[in-house]
């Protein structure tokens, strides 16, 4: 999931051929001084935090200007913001247009119906979640017959446009189309899609991109607005990593059983602080280098959990043992290791010699990691 | 009898001569699986553990009568290995493979319903129906042959519930993982009604995760259609909100499917709802015992 | 009975407010045809002899029930009106409109297909059932309910040889126009089955063209399941190859296609075939006695 | 049917990115001279007549020259040559490349199975009907799932090519394929495809664009080249008419109606000149163009068989009234008259007022028509 901050979203907008007010990044108060004294920016203007967080209005991180002077002054206020745990390092410096109506338009997926899903109100300019469902309108499109004119009328009639401002949408609705198909969307939002004079412009522009989907797009590969640094380096890894706001390290494989362990952990009192997913492999280093990482991570305790299915036991073993012998004494910690499935027997071997011992049942496992957490020896 | 794949299954296996693909079609083949053939483009003529290996499905179906497929192809690759065994005329795909855009799936899961095909998966482990045939990767060891249906959106995590009611002296009719991605080829809905009809299954183990609202459209099915007894478990209760829990699927969004939509959807569908999975087993014998006594 | 249309045909017509959607609404009523709406964008809320328009398909059929749709819009328009007849729930459109793409045709085609929709045309006469209803354009002179069905990729050819069967008195079950485009969405063999099975069918006429092999896929067909008298007729005896004679199907490519190798197909499938329209219903009445006579 | 020249279909090839020879259509000898000279065209290059038919090669509409003298010469001794009728005005001059083999590739439509069907063949440089079935692939192509890469390597076994060669292939049947969905074409072939060094080249184009399609593509509409001009007037007017070697001229409504009407005239020993489809109108003046036109070819006489739907009788008779009055006495010519169907008894009554009998039987009045054309009165 490659959520993109506005501007990026913006800038696929454009490449699209999506209407959008003139804006520019900036990443000081000079820049938005200058952007607005040069007419680059015509005043009033808006000046937007780049963040992926929602609720930027109410939050403060969105303010006018008038001048050049309240640009550059919006521009520090808001600059080093925190942001529902993100700074504030970029700008979106934008005209401020004469908005008639707000409206709102989104592709997305529907998972049950297999289709991408169009979702249109009149109700723009607030979060989608706050409209009532009867005023929403969900279309779901088929691949195979694309974006149809009969679809686009219906939009149309649930935005309660006609004319030169329907034909306008009737064009973006086709371009936001090609953008969500094109470019791998996961969703594409439009919120508010402001009405200007005859036409509409999109005001926000809010863009996930698939993270499947990378290798047809490598230029969203390198965009890691939403991840802290180490699961930016486990990402650069291979390895899923997550981190929550508990001390307990939870090393698993597949996401069905990670989630079932951190349930279990969090049943006997426990408090999941991270969390890593190895998913398929058989390459004990990447268990190893999964296990430094957690290191890194500082847990209270870790429990690895194990089932072995592609992920063998003994391999898992080996790159277990291998970790050990590697994490300083400083960043050592207590460990409890249950490993199941294929190749159970060898893998127990392996710990056994590494002098770990491998728990058969989840529950009592769980319980000694929680306890291990708690200050008691495992 | 069982549900999908059954003696008759004669499985190709696309991407055979790949690490994955051969592994799996050792274990398939241990399992009692017919693997008749392997497909690997500019390969053909080759041999893997006893299987031939051609360069297209078309030939491989046409010269070994191959029935199935289980896909191994890495992600860029797999929307045309499906496309190509579905041309062919395979009517059942298990497609392993994980990081298939989602893009991509639309228009398989689209064209193999277009031509009467069914995919499973992807990014699943498989089917297996104990003394039958396995399609897939889940391991041996957890299975052992009986009258509970499984049907599971994890991989690991059914292999630890299978094995689970293996260890209690219980065994499965056919066990099916979904796969847990956004866009899957078969879902509970669509797998529910083959168990409600398979004579071989007598009680059914659901296996969700948070996020979509397949759960909950499962929910709907048993309350309307189903007479079998049912043990469901959802994993995901700790996870927080909007966090990525690996599964591009298992993601809570606009206050849909969390852990306790689903687990109440269920639990007014008259299933039994695990808490946690080792409470699954023994669900399972209650109700099994429950059926009979009636 | 009658072949696709009967008197619980509720028929929409898409693009009543153009003149010939209007004329011809008006004609299938006087047919006796229960035309029970209209879609037209924009014009939601009007009424066209007085049939009630509504602005998109989807609140036509709820309103009024329509089941079979009439499509007159312009060729640039007709790919999105089927779709949105197709999306609806309408599962029979017939397509009058000419000079459709073939590639729109083939999204169409398939599309409709995958959501069990019929298509006939385009270009097309349509469908008519003395008695029971009639949706497209064939004139309402030409009929008189009787036991002769009708299949044809013509248009007025196939009025005046409808009307030729009348001249001698007999009369028909249905009428299909198939279209003479190079797409068409039923051909002869999708249609061959439903007279075959319809019980007030007695014999078939069957009119085909030079260009293309329908009529030779159709020989086949009713070689090997037909069981009722067949007799056909393919005009462009004379045309010469590789002119186009208007149809884009009625083109000679290759070698094959011509009259001849229709011809030949069809007789060698036991079909009388007419050398020119006007043998044609004798033949027809030679058919019926003699099948009678069995 | 929009045939397009060879140079035009490589134009379309150019656009789509296909690999051609360096090429420049001249218009007479000295640029052939001048472009040869300059190095423009490199030698030894080719010389070929822009006509539509085939067998170019053969009837002596292809020439090689090795130097600027021998292309002038080339150019001079093609242009103006009538080649299966056409005047050959243009020429292509293209390069001459080191061809190691010549291969087959097409794009057409399968009308049975509803689907665009590629024809591959390794035998490539021949009329493609001379090639054995066995030798030709057929490869129905879903428009839902496009062109997939199992069945472009179908292609390239058939083709028998591996390695750079191979890909060379397997780019350009993409760029075909969306060349062939994109212009809306009804024939794509590439004959001869050429394996130059290590990639292919499109050593011929041949490209028909679907005249309903045109509304799409306006560029195409104004190409004409394999019209007659009385053709072209027609096809301004929105008639379909069509010039054969007979003398009767024909005017009916529909396709079938006209052909069947062509095969019984000639079954009675009568030769049609041209035919004329009206189509379906209700619009009397175009009967009445359709028949002064008719009368433009000059036929010996004239059959009008119709059979009112759409198109009602009333209609035609008045257009026909209308236009009888308006032929110059020298344009004169014997009429048949046939009308039936819709509103039948009306456009018998006017045609009685303008001096016209209606027949009733299309035996008798075919008859009748040749018997016309041959000297008698109608």
């Amino acid at each position: 999931m490659v959520k993109l901050a506005e501007w990026r979203g913006k800038e696929i907008f454009r490449r699209y051929g999506i209407a959008l007010p003139r804006g520019r990044v900036v990443r000081s108060p000079e820049e938005a001084l200058s952007l607005t004294e040069s007419g680059d920016i015509p005043l009033p203007c808006v000046v937007k935090a780049q963040v992926l967080a929602g609720g930027r209005g109410k939050g403060g991180a969105v303010r006018f200007a008038s001048s050049p002077a309240e640009a550059a002054e919006a521009a520090r206020g808001i600059l080093g913001m925190e942001f529902h745990g993100e700074t504030v390092k970029e700008l979106l410096l934008e005209e401020k247009l004469p908005i008639a109506r707000e409206l709102y338009l989104s592709l997305t997926l529907d998972r049950s119906a297999r289709l991408p899903l169009l979702i249109a109100s009149a109700h723009g300019g607030v979060e989608i979640e706050s409209v009532a469902e009867s005023d929403l309108l969900r279309l779901p499109i088929h691949p195979f017959a694309g974006l149809s004119s009969y679809e686009k009328r219906r939009v149309l009639r649930t935005l309660g446009l006609s004319g030169s401002t329907a034909k306008s949408v009737d064009g973006m609705l086709d371009r936001l189309w090609r953008a969500f198909q094109h470019e791998d969307a996961e969703l594409i939002e439009v919120n508010p899609l402001a009405v200007v004079g005859e036409g509409v412009v999109a005001l926000d522009a809010k863009v996930i991109i698939e993270d499947d989907a990378t290798f047809r797009h490598p230029e969203y590969a390198d965009i890691r607005d939403d991840r802290t640094p180490l699961e930016e380096v486990a990402r650069e890894k291979g390895i899923a990593f997550v981190q929550l706001d508990g001390d307990i390290g939870v090393i698993a494989n597949g996401a069905g059983l990670t989630m079932a362990t951190l349930d279990v952990l969090q049943q006997f009192g426990g408090r999941p602080g991270v969390f890593l997913d190895l998913g398929g492999t058989d390459d004990p280093a990447k268990v190893t280098e999964a296990f430094l990482l957690m290191a890194r991570a500082k847990p209270s305790a870790v429990f690895l959990n194990i089932f072995g299915g592609v992920t063998r036991c003994d391999t898992v073993a080996r790159g277990l043992a291998a970790a050990i012998a590697q994490v300083p004494p400083a960043e050592r910690f207590p460990l409890v290791a249950r490993i199941r499935g294929n190749n159970e027997e060898e893998g127990i071997a392996i710990l056994r010699e590494a002098g770990i011992t491998s728990l058969h049942e989840l529950q009592e496992s769980a319980q000694a990691a929680v306890a291990a957490s708690k200050g008691a020896r495992p | 009898m069982s549900v999908l794949v059954d003696g008759d299954t004669r499985v190709l296996v696309q991407g055979i001569t790949g690490h994955q693909g051969t592994v799996h079609t050792v274990q398939m083949l241990k399992f009692g699986s017919k693997v008749v053939a392997g497909a690997t483009p500019g390969k053909g003529g080759s041999v893997v553990e006893g299987v031939p290996v051609f360069d297209s499905v078309e030939e491989a179906v046409a010269r070994t009568g191959a029935n199935a497929t289980c896909i191994f192809v890495p992600a860029p690759f797999a929307k045309d290995a499906l496309l190509e065994a579905v041309d062919a005329g395979i009517r059942l795909a298990v497609i392993v493979t994980e990081h298939i855009p989602f893009h991509d799936m639309l228009v398989m899961f689209h064209y193999a319903r277009m031509k009467g095909a069914r995919i499973i998966g992807p990014n699943c482990p498989g089917i297996a129906a104990p003394g039958q045939a396995k399609v897939g990767i889940i391991p041996n060891v957890v299975f052992r042959p009986g009258r509970v249906g499984v049907i599971s959106r994890s991989g690991t995590l059914t292999y630890e519930i299978v094995s689970g009611i293996k260890e209690i002296g219980l065994g499965q009719s056919t066990c099916i993982g979904l796969g847990g991605d956004p866009v899957v080829g078969t879902s509970f809905v669509d797998a529910l009604p083959l168990f409600e009809e398979d004579p071989e299954t007598d009680a059914l183990v659901v296996v969700g995760e948070i996020g979509g609202s397949a759960e909950e459209e499962a929910a709907e099915y048993i309350r309307t259609h189903l007479s079998k007894p049912v043990v469901a478990y959802i994993a995901g209760h700790s996870a927080p909100p909007g966090k990525r829990m690996g599964h591009a699927g298992a993601i809570i969004a606009r206050g849909r499917g969390t852990a306790q939509s689903k687990v109440s959807a269920l639990e007014a569908a008259g299933a039994q709802v695990a808490r946690f999975p080792y409470e699954i087993p023994s669900l399972v014998r209650d109700a099994l015992a429950a059926r009979h006594a009636k």
